[in-house]
């Protein structure tokens, strides 16, 4: 019986890790403006921890999240209220704040008991609104609309100060992120996710009380927010409310679909896709583009992300992990074609 | 000081005219869902484009005349009505039809990803530069009973009724009507029974763009100036659309109107007489829908979907 | 000795009257069947047992438990389990995955925070829900996806989900629903089998006569919410207002 | 060991010997490059086409002339949406990637608040960044040092204008009319100063970014008696209010703020538009200052479109001879420092754009003194004198 969590090929998964921790220095070596790649890595590894959460709350138990942003919002707010107005530590910030965004995520999880589908998604892009303007309505300890300046991380000890360092506390928590998503994926918890999503009554039948997973759903990916709130709050050492707009929380949907909803490591490459995307190869084609021709640049770059996400959903609806998946299994049985592997 | 309700009957005018657009774009939502059951997060900008084309027909048929007037404004109406017609099926190919059985979740990305190519490719079309409208009605106001509305507001009053009463009937008392809610209730059902599936779901994407089209055309001119922002109003008919119940044609009128009067009043009295509301006057609308939503899971006019075991 | 008491029931979809005053009684380790034509009320009478539906009227009691005061998630707890006409399963996840979903009341959270921890707990599951597979005759098939595996699987997998609950008494809405004749007969013996080898009351709806004749004990027939007639297979083949209702032609087949 | 000695002795060496030679990245014999975030793709693009216009028709103009000190300006710009989270990520690739000598003019309150870590992070400065948030130049605040602030800002305009109209009519009540944002957090904080002031209170109204109706706010301007109102806004709040006003047959004045200094609200508002007061912190375009003659010159030469001439281009053009300036002040061989270091000895510097000017090392605020127009005939005319 033994062996049935390891049916798949784990041994990668040191390797990548390696290969995570070392790619800064590759980076280093080999361009001489690895800091700006680093952010963007930095960027990517925060929303990696929030697009893993919402994978689990879209994907896995398939609410529909259209707050995300906001969820980011209250954890980095809340982060940066306690860490500098109320001077907790910040590894005790790292600690509660998932918590409070968690129970902030308790809240909008209610709604979620009566209301389905579309209707959810609605509703939490209106929580989205009313948490923006909650945070501008409170202006005495968040700065209202002029936003806020955030201290650095401290983590034991050590500042945290630059895009090098941000980027090893960044992705040693998105990581354990990851391993934490993969646990409860892989766990009861993972098939009772599932089994809401899919079919209710069964669910209902097998004695899983709805309510409550549902509501832990909304805890769990809260908390992953929150987490990542907390990160983003210290390492871009300003917050206000025009980073979290009710866009922010649409791309991390595109994000989990581009990856392949309900997986993992899916949501990971989407993530990774769609900021390298956006902020690296659309800029780098926009540039040598703009160099033979005239063009509104901003919009041309829009245009192209709307393309991509647009061809992406029509043609490749399994996303980046299904893609992989189907090329390794035509790899596998390679003479003969799997098509209707995966209908 | 004055009393509570002063003047409340003007606010209630306004409102009713901002909540008509709110209804004419949640009656565009409404449109698709109801047949096709994809939820399209690209109407506002069917809407803006609809603005654009109007404008840029005007231009061409002033230039052509010699000037403005109204015959210029019927027949750039009419070319953004053919506009509108060709657009829909455009819109039927590319987002309809691949994504059929696809899940809700892949078709609102589809439409939030068409959203992010009209209003880029229409910034890239006509620039950046904010254009200037022209009313068709001029700067034109009706004073009655004490309320002042400007024939613009009428007219936009007008239509969204008018086009209410038009798809109500259409859906209610039609062949095509009834062909269209059969296909809403089961696509390969009503296949069998030899309803041209295809045919119902061009005509709506082609009614719903037009709807759009129509509230564009006399939107540009209320908001002064035209530009790609114009696009976002498209999120405000959201609570509209849903607090009458998404697929309801009545509802989403009501509701429209509901959000319009509620917008205005606690803009208006409610935050002249209460401070606080001021700080959640653009949220108010969301709150309201929330509120109701936790009451009636469905909207105000919405049925409940019943799943079989 | 009574299993399960209905009495009076009476339920209403806005003035269409599924369930008109049905009352019976289910003894332990027999298999009840209820038979009736399309829309006579058998799975709205299934959704109220689980919870799903709450009557208007009447009493649902299941070894002194008032089924009708607890949740549907908590039937399993007091020994109900069910299967579903049109399949509710999880395509995306594997067949033992499927089948541990009904080992859910058994298996605790700390599954999730370390699997070390609860290595025990899990293996003693895992090999449970192997047994049940076994017994149902699938169980090669555990670590594959739902998703693409045959229809007659897919079933059998439900009905392994409602056993691995460890249930006194099954609901099985239309078990051999949409099976060939080959694999109706396997369901047929495994219905037997539960109630044999396993002592567990079945409660069937099912439309396949001949499968409902072979394996019942009692036999139950509902029409437009009324019960027509209820005895042993062969009283109820036999009852003048059945074959006039609903057997007809069948029964002289 | 030695190794890492020798180095140090090898650079300290070079440092000695030609220190006035060393120049910062971004300068090469004959150009210099400057980095600019705007907003090309977000709600105010419109902003993102016309003001680099601007500035690179001053360039232009001055690289003609042979350039500053005989380089060539050159202006890279990158598009931020209206995203603080874009702008950082284009500030880091025009910093580390392009490798620009300075940033100029980035847009937004927010935008240019989260590029502060990075300005204090690389030395980078930022000259004139379009924002008329008064924190900008806050020099108690972090990073403050590396931004020259041009714009004078809200808090000072709308208490300008409350100045003003209790000058001409001391028993006005006020109102103002304040986008939900930083622009009307601002114009909300110079209003308390002049209510601080004078002992009065102005009633407030708040509206959305992107509304479209205001009869609600013109509504409760009557009902509180307001004869004097502030709209802070852009173009079409301003027309809006007023249309509505004269509606619903509500007389007041109506005052706006630097925006509305836009030759579409008289275009648009019509009749009711006619005595619109606003104030505008640099000479504008039509008068006969050196700078708008300047401006109207080239704007012929060029043939700038009549669509894109107004106040966003014009103030393109403004901005842009501050950072002239700045890159002259610094000298033959630029550093960021020296940048910095010149500016700062700026004292009641004549632009021809904007009033005296005065950088020192605890005022970086640039702009301290607004002028108030009115709208006669759809023209803008000066009223006042530079007041502050």
């Amino acid at each position: 019986m033994k062996g049935r969590y390891d049916d798949e090929n784990l041994k990668w998964i040191p390797i990548l890790i390696i290969a995570v921790y070392l790619s800064p220095f590759l980076l280093k070596s080999a361009t001489f403006s690895y800091k700006y790649y680093l952010y963007i890595l930095n960027m990517a590894g925060i929303y990696m921890i929030l697009t893993v959460g919402l994978d689990l709350l879209s994907g896995f138990t398939g609410l529909m999240s259209l707050g995300h942003a906001a969820f980011l919002a209250i954890g980095a707010y809340t982060s940066a209220i306690l860490v500098d107005q109320a001077g907790l530590p910040f590894e005790l910030s790292l600690i509660i704040t998932p918590v409070i965004v968690g129970l902030c995520g308790l809240m909008i999880g209610f709604p979620a008991l009566r209301i389905e589908g579309m209707y959810l998604g609605l509703t939490t892009m209106g929580f989205g609104f009313i948490v923006k303007r909650l945070i501008i309505a409170f202006r005495d300890w968040t700065g209202g609309s002029a936003g806020l300046q955030v201290s650095k991380a401290t983590l034991f000890g050590f500042t945290i100060s630059n895009d090098w360092n941000n980027y090893f506390m960044i992705y040693t928590f998105a990581i354990i992120a990851i391993i934490v998503a993969r646990r409860i994926v892989k766990s009861k918890l993972g098939r009772v996710f599932m089994a809401i999503r899919d079919s209710e009554q069964a669910a209902q039948a097998s004695g899983i009380n709805i309510a409550k997973y549902k509501m832990l759903s909304f805890f769990i990916s809260g908390m992953f927010a929150g987490f990542a709130g907390v990160l983003f709050a210290h390492t871009n050492h300003f917050i206000s409310t025009d980073h979290f707009d009710i866009l922010l929380s649409v791309y991390f949907i595109v994000m989990v679909l581009v990856g392949g909803v309900g997986s993992i490591y899916g949501a990971v490459l989407g993530t990774l896709f769609i900021v390298l995307m956006e902020n690296m190869f659309i800029p780098l084609f926009k540039d040598t583009l703009t160099q033979y021709m005239h063009l509104e640049a901003g919009d041309f770059q829009a245009f192209i992300f709307g393309l991509i996400m647009l061809l992406f959903i029509i043609f490749q609806p399994m996303g980046l992990y299904g893609m992989w998946l189907k090329m390794r299994i035509y790899w596998k049985l390679f003479p003969f074609n799997p098509r209707k592997r995966f209908t | 000081m004055t009393s509570l309700f002063t003047d409340i009957n003007q606010e209630i005018v306004s409102g009713i005219a901002l909540g008509s657009i709110y209804a004419l774009i949640a009656l565009g939502f409404t449109l698709i869902y109801k047949a096709t059951e994809v939820v399209n997060f690209a109407q506002g900008e069917v809407m803006m484009v609809g603005a654009y084309v109007n404008f840029f027909f005007v231009t061409q048929f002033s230039g052509m005349a010699g000037g403005l007037n109204g015959w210029v404004f019927t027949a750039a109406l009419l070319g953004s009505i053919i506009f509108a017609l060709l657009f829909g099926i455009i819109l039927d190919y590319i987002i309809n039809r691949p994504l059929k059985d696809e899940p809700v979740f892949s078709i609102i990305m589809a439409t939030i990803s068409l959203a992010i190519i009209l209003r880029s490719l229409t910034a890239m079309i006509a620039g950046p530069i904010s254009l200037v409208p022209v009313s068709p009605f001029g700067n034109n106001t009706i004073k009655a009973g004490g309320v002042v509305i400007s024939v613009l507001d009428l007219a936009i009053i007008i239509c969204a009724f008018i086009l209410m009463a038009l798809f109500f009937f259409f859906f209610n008392k039609t062949r095509w009507g009834i062909a269209m809610k059969a296909t809403s209730a089961d696509a390969e059902a009503a296949q069998l029974m030899g309803i041209p599936v295809k045919k119902v779901y061009r005509y709506v994407w082609m009614f719903a763009t037009l709807v759009g089209v129509i509230s564009g055309v006399l939107l540009a001119p209320r908001m002064a100036l035209l530009d790609t922002t114009m696009a976002y109003l498209g999120l405000k008919a959201f609570p509209a659309a849903i607090l009458g119940g998404f697929g309801s044609i009545p509802g989403a009128i009501i509701g429209g109107i509901l959000m319009g009067v509620i917008e205005t009043v606690s803009m208006g009295t409610l935050s002249f007489h209460f401070n606080w509301v001021k700080e959640i006057n653009d949220i108010i609308v969301w709150i309201v829908l929330i509120v109701v939503l936790m009451i009636r899971p469905d909207g105000l006019f919405g049925i409940a979907k019943v799943k079989r075991v | 000795m009574d299993n399960l008491k209905i009495q009076n029931l009476h339920m209403n979809f806005s003035g269409v009257k599924a369930l008109d005053d049905v009352s019976f009684k289910v003894q332990k380790g027999e298999v009840f069947s209820l038979i009736g034509p399309n829309g006579s009320g058998k799975s709205t009478l299934f959704n109220c047992i689980n919870g799903f539906c709450i009557p208007q009227q009447g009493s649902i009691k299941f070894e002194n438990v008032d089924l009708l005061k607890i949740k549907p998630h908590e039937t399993v707890k007091h020994g109900i389990s069910r299967t579903f006409q049109n399949l509710q399963n999880v395509p995306y996840m594997t067949l033992l995955d499927n089948v541990l979903l009904g080992a859910h009341r058994r298996l605790s959270m700390t599954d999730t925070f370390n699997r070390w921890i609860s290595q025990k707990e899990r293996e003693r599951e895992e090999a449970m829900a192997l047994e049940v597979l076994d017994f149902l005759g699938i169980a090669n098939f555990e670590k594959k996806y739902l998703s693409g595996q045959p229809y007659g699987i897919q079933k059998l997998v439900e009905i392994a989900r409602a056993l691995i609950c460890k249930p006194k008494m099954i609901l099985m809405d239309e078990p051999a629903a949409g099976m060939n004749d080959q694999e109706t007969l396997e369901i047929a013996k495994i219905i037997s089998e539960i109630r044999d080898i396993l002592g567990i009351t079945v409660l069937v709806v099912e439309h396949d006569m001949n499968l409902v004749m072979s394996i019942s004990d009692r036999i139950c027939v509902l029409d437009s919410g009324k019960i027509l007639a209820m005895g042993k297979p062969v009283e109820v083949k036999n009852h003048p207002e059945v074959i006039k209702v609903f057997l007809g032609d069948e029964a002289h087949a | 060991m030695k190794r890492t000695v020798s180095i140090i002795i090898i650079t300290a060496l070079i440092w000695m010997g030609c220190e006035n030679r060393t120049t910062s990245p971004g300068v090469t014999d004959t150009e210099i490059l400057v980095g600019n975030i705007q907003d090309l793709s977000g709600p105010i693009k419109e902003l993102g086409l016309l003001i680099p216009a601007g500035t690179n028709m001053y360039l232009d103009y001055i690289n003609a002339q042979g350039g500053v000190h005989g380089r060539q300006v050159k202006m890279v710009v990158e598009d931020h949406g209206y995203n603080p989270m874009k702008a950082v990520v284009a500030a880091k690739k025009l910093i580390e990637k392009d490798q620009v000598f300075c940033l100029y003019n980035v847009i937004g309150t927010s935008p240019a608040e989260a590029i502060r870590p990075i300005l204090e992070e690389s030395g980078v400065p930022l000259i004139a960044p379009a924002t008329n948030s008064s924190s900008m130049s806050d020099m108690s605040r972090q990073a403050a040092k590396y931004i020259f602030h041009t714009d004078a800002g809200y808090d000072l305009q709308t208490r300008v204008l409350i100045d003003y109209i209790l000058e001409n009519n001391p028993e006005a009540k006020i109102g103002i009319a304040y986008q939900d944002d930083d622009y009307g957090a601002n114009a909300l904080k110079g209003c308390a100063e002049a209510e601080a002031n004078h002992g009065i209170s102005v009633q407030k109204e708040s509206f959305q970014r992107g509304a479209t109706d205001f009869v609600g706010q013109t509504m409760n301007f009557m009902k509180g008696g307001c004869t004097d109102v502030i709209i802070g806004g852009v173009v079409r709040e301003p027309v809006t209010i007023m249309k509505t006003a004269q509606a619903i047959g509500y007389s007041a004045a109506f005052y706006g703020l630097g925006p509305t200094v836009d030759p579409r609200v008289g275009l648009l508002a019509g009749e009711a538009g006619e005595g619109f007061i606003a104030v505008y912190w640099a000479y504008y375009p039509d008068s006969d200052e050196p700078g708008p003659v300047l401006y109207q010159e080239l704007c012929e030469k060029n043939n700038v479109p009549a669509k894109m001439r107004g106040l966003y281009h014009y103030y393109g053009f403004a901005t842009a001879h501050v950072l002239v300036e700045g890159l002259r002040k610094a000298g033959k061989y630029p550093t960021r420092k020296r940048m910095m270091k010149g500016l700062e000895t700026l004292h009641n510097w004549e632009s021809g754009v904007f009033p005296p000017m005065t950088y020192n090392r605890n005022d970086h605020a640039g702009v301290e003194s607004v002028i108030i127009l009115q709208l006669q005939g759809g023209k803008q005319v000066a009223i006042t004198d530079w007041r502050n």
